[in-house]
């Protein structure tokens, strides 16, 4: 049963995330790393050759310096851990000072993650952003409570969700990724109407909605009480997430959650996604998304795929 | 800041639950390591994702000419008990040194170093630099706290010259109560105090300076949970005075107590 | 910070599951072992000391024999497995005749756990339960789909969820615990809907939806394609979950998802559950229940606790 | 079944990734025991969630009386892995035995056993039962495949009264082909065949025995998932002629293979 492949001899690994976008997205190979894991880019810079990436989401930012949650911020759980930062940046301007211009110079694309309490603010972000030297594109995380809204988060209303894409598409022409919240009960349905309401791409997952509790002192281990699960525990999760959106909508799917090797990655790439992101994975081991791009090229060698678009959405029903 | 593997060249129990792991680096890792800094390191099998996160520990010694390094672990959990029960030539998975570490001033001469909390293993944070001060001339006191004698650290792992006062909860050992009850006496001696210890621990400290004239110069290394160790998850958040969070990765673990804002 | 407790001698872990049922349904201990995860109690009967447990959920039955789905089944995940079983089981009638006559003889209650696929399947499952020696309740397994309903599960909205509860507690007055999913965007909702219908107790959470990829086969590793994901890696989710309906009901709740160890108890038991059932850890370890329960008497000892009920909730804001 | 505390007493490897681990088990552990029953191996330390389940393993040899008992480990993943590499004195939490094994007629003279499919170690199953077969003066034909030469259990597995036939795919050793290709001639001899192996390769072999007339008697044993491995999760479903779907954990791993409706 397992497949033969015919022999090939290089392997086109290059996927576009934007095939809609007048600029496009062209990414030499479907290896990003994940918003909030691996900082502006420089911080790994160091220790790994970032030039080899597909591309960098920075850490979210907001119009406004955010000083972040109390601590802890982080807990270690199952196979994961849980974190809750409070999305602490220092704001639009300063990114665009001082990282933008850097970016500008590295083959590797940098798209800007955003993160926004009202529909407004989402849509002055995405105009600052425009046209700007450096930012490759906008990540746009819906997960974010909406003030104006009760608290519930954009993410998990399809027209919550539809209007942060519809506003943030007027006010800037770059390409234009959407970010899921796993914590919805039917995500098809958002995906669909963010897709209609002009994303080029959709990102998936986000963290899931946890929390721990230290029993010794018998409160919450964090500071804010609940915090969002990542790492490889919400493979399973995310990869359902990812199967069920590649069959609602026909825009790029980038795969997210627990992605930590190779044989991950083909998941997910057989669950229907163009991309994927490494998350949290990179802190057990900063080679991690290098070290999966490497096997995913000699994978697809030996199973004889000449493009590693043959095998997206593969596991997907017929 | 490297990743390296480091090969286990020994180790030895200290005291109960406290393991002293020496490992030998290939050359260069350890270029400009300072007391202080710490290493991160992973506390498992390459095959497994539990526990999911590397387990930081300070650089209890460090030869950057031989590529030597060592960890002084107390083992708490199933990672420190992972690394602790590595054997000879097992190898380690190793990140750093990473973090900023003490810095002596090189016209101290009375150096007061200040150890509490609940683990001992504090300690190692200031080790590195102990005998290299003592040959520079410095005079050196430390002060520990433990909750009872079997848990401090023999004055073994100490150059001689250190002058070693302890102090047990349960009176077993040196005095009865804080390492921070002589703290009062002495900090006017030091021209400079190095800390390590929990946030309660550090804080009564600072309360203790805040009463003192001239305010002793102290710097002291915070323990925060670390998921990335290197600046980028911002998960160790330290709160400063006035100046919003610090990373304990990056901008610490040691701090001048005074930019530190503690909660008990 | 760590609590200093006063000296007790013996600890009460006696907990009552449904105090506005006429029945009642007191446990000696808040330690119960999952449905689908202990058969129907006695085939671990020679390995287990069954009768310690607080109680036993047996596999969920249904109205007429169920030949369960095609395999593979089961897949392991990071710090979990998925399952997609297909709620093989052979029928109430069978279930009456050949154990609940011997369960009427045990000292440790059992509850049955039940599904079905519209209201009156679940209406005629709980007559049919009513009265009957040996059956001390009803958990209600509210995940299933509703095949007069788009086949959306009942677990899924506040109205199809209450709407279960009420025809099953009109058809038996047995003590009833509603088990809810966690593929819900407000579990607090649902919980205060079958709260207000006349549930005894909720119990949660059941799986999480999720999947596993065959990469050589290139196709979804189990037969079912989607699976229930168990074990430590949901802890964090469960945990959060119970801590939201805690807040939302006043009915006690049963911890569920990824209790492994004495500590995991008393997470839930500080998150506001009143009892936990022990489910797929039995799978790694026979005696992870009981090793559960005696760790819990003597934490509680330790730490000055008389009754196990005084921890409960302990970590909800004040 | 029982839960029990093995120690490992030595472990070989006895071809490329094939192990023989070697156990003693306290006493009355394996009481009533067969060929063709397995036990349910925790694959990680007691604190360690990864890998989450246990894994099986057929019973490769035991003792009752001297309470030991062995495994063949091919090694494919870190369940194996981390069991194969268990040294002399540490423990394996072990479960069992568990389920039905193979039921070898006192009548049968000339016995055949058939094993194929992906991994050679699925000559396990029969193991225990040659020996005292032999001495009964039983005729043992094993025919076995497998992809190379290499990946072959060596003959010294076995007891010297045993006809040994083998295939390889690649030609590298015996036959060049199936186990099956003998299959055919050898089955009308046997008065009993027992088998092991994957489905697509226990459905080639029905689909051979179909053919045959008298049919011949075929016990067959399975592989399937398991997560609980004692009839609870009714995860190890497999899928019977007529009769829904049996437990391999239970009714099987061995099957009257004209019970089985396989899958290729
Ligand atoms: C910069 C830095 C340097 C450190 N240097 C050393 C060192 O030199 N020697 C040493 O022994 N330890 C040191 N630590 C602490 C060490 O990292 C932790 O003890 C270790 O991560 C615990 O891992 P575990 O898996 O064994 O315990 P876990 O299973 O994670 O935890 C077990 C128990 O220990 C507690 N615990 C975990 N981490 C800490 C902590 N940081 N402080 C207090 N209690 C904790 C947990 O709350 C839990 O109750 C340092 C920590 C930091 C941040
Ligand atoms: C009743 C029974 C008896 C068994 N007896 C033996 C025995 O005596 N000796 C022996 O070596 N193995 C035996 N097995 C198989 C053994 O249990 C698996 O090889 C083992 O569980 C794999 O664990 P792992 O963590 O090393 O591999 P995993 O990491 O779980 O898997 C690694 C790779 O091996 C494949 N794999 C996993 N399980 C199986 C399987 N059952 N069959 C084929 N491929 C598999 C996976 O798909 C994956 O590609 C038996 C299985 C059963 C059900
Ligand atoms: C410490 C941390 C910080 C994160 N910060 C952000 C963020 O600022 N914006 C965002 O959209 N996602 C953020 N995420 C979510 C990740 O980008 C990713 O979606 C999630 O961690 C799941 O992937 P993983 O399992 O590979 O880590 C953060 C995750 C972690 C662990
Ligand atoms: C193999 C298996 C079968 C299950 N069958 C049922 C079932 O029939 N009815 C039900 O309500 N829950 C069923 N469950 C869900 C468990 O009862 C429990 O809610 C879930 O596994 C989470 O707990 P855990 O993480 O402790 O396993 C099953 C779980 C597993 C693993
Ligand atoms: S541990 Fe990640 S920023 Fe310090
Ligand atoms: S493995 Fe659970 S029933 Fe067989």
């Amino acid at each position: 049963m397992v497949k033969q492949g015919k022999v090939v001899e290089t392997v086109n690994l290059s996927v576009e995330l934007a095939p809609r976008n007048p600029h496009g997205l062209r990414l030499r190979n479907p290896v990003m790393v994940a918003s909030g894991t691996f900082g502006y880019g420089s911080e790994y810079a160091k220790l790994v050759d970032v030039h080899r990436l597909g591309a960098i989401i920075c850490k979210g930012t907001t119009l406004e310096r955010r000083d972040g949650n109390i601590g802890p911020r982080t807990a270690e759980t199952a196979a994961g851990m849980l974190n809750a930062i409070g999305l602490q940046n220092r704001g639009v301007d300063w990114l665009l000072r001082e990282h933008a211009p850097r970016w500008a110079k590295w083959k590797t694309p940098v798209i800007v993650n955003i993160a926004a309490e009202s529909v407004a603010e989402y849509a002055d972000l995405a105009y600052q952003l425009d046209g700007r030297e450096g930012v490759a594109g906008i990540e746009v995380n819906i997960s974010c409570p909406n003030v104006a809204g009760g608290n519930v988060p954009f993410g998990s209303s399809p027209t919550a969700a539809a209007e942060v894409t519809a506003a943030v598409r007027r006010a800037s022409s770059l390409p234009l990724i959407i970010k899921l919240s796993p914590n919805v009960a039917d995500i098809a349905s958002i995906a669909a109407a963010v897709e209609a309401a002009g994303a080029d791409a959709v990102s998936l997952i986000n963290t899931v909605l946890g929390m721990a509790i230290d029993v010794q002192r018998r409160r919450p281990m964090l500071g804010n009480t609940f915090g969002g699960l990542s790492g490889p525990a919400i493979k399973p999760i995310a990869l359902r997430l990812v199967y069920q959106v590649a069959q609602a909508v026909s825009i790029p799917i980038i795969g997210i959650g627990g992605i930590a090797s190779t044989s991950d990655a083909l998941e997910f790439l057989m669950a229907g996604a163009t991309a994927v992101q490494v998350g949290s994975a990179s802190f057990t081991n900063p080679h991690a998304a290098l070290n999966l791009l490497d096997g995913l090229e000699r994978w697809l060698l030996v199973a004889g795929v000449a493009e590693v678009r043959e095998i997206v959405g593969a596991a997907l029903p017929k | 800041m490297q990743q390296f593997t480091a090969t286990v060249s020994g180790h030895r129990e200290v005291a109960p639950n406290l393991v002293r792991v020496n490992l030998t680096a290939p050359p260069r890792m350890l270029r400009g390591a300072a007391a202080g800094q710490f290493v991160f390191v992973r506390a498992s099998n390459a095959d497994s994702h539990e526990p999911y996160l590397r387990r930081p520990y300070s650089l209890a010694a460090f030869d950057e000419e031989a590529g030597t390094l060592a960890l002084l672990v107390r083992v708490v959990g199933r990672g420190s008990r992972w690394i602790a029960e590595r054997v000879e030539g097992e190898e380690l998975d190793v990140l750093g040194p990473l973090g900023s570490g003490f810095k002596l001033d090189e016209r101290t001469r009375h150096l007061l170093v200040v150890i509490g909390g609940e683990r001992q293993s504090h300690l190692a944070t200031v080790l590195p630099l102990l005998a290299p001060a003592a040959a520079r001339e410095v005079t050196i006191t430390i002060l520990i706290e433990a909750d009872t004698a079997a848990n401090l650290p023999p004055p073994s792992l100490l150059p001689p010259e250190v002058e070693y006062q302890t102090a047990t909860r349960d009176g077993s050992a040196g005095h009865r109560g804080s390492a921070l009850d002589f703290a009062k006496n002495l900090l006017p001696w030091a021209d400079q105090v190095l800390a390590a210890g929990d946030d309660p621990f550090l804080l009564r400290l600072k309360q203790i300076c805040a009463k003192l004239y001239p305010l002793p110069k102290v710097q002291a290394a915070v323990e925060r949970s670390m998921a990335c160790a290197v600046g980028v998850c911002l998960g160790c958040a330290v709160e400063t005075q006035g100046t919003g969070y610090a990373r304990a990765c990056v901008e610490g673990p040691v701090f001048d107590l005074d930019r530190l804002a503690l909660l008990s």
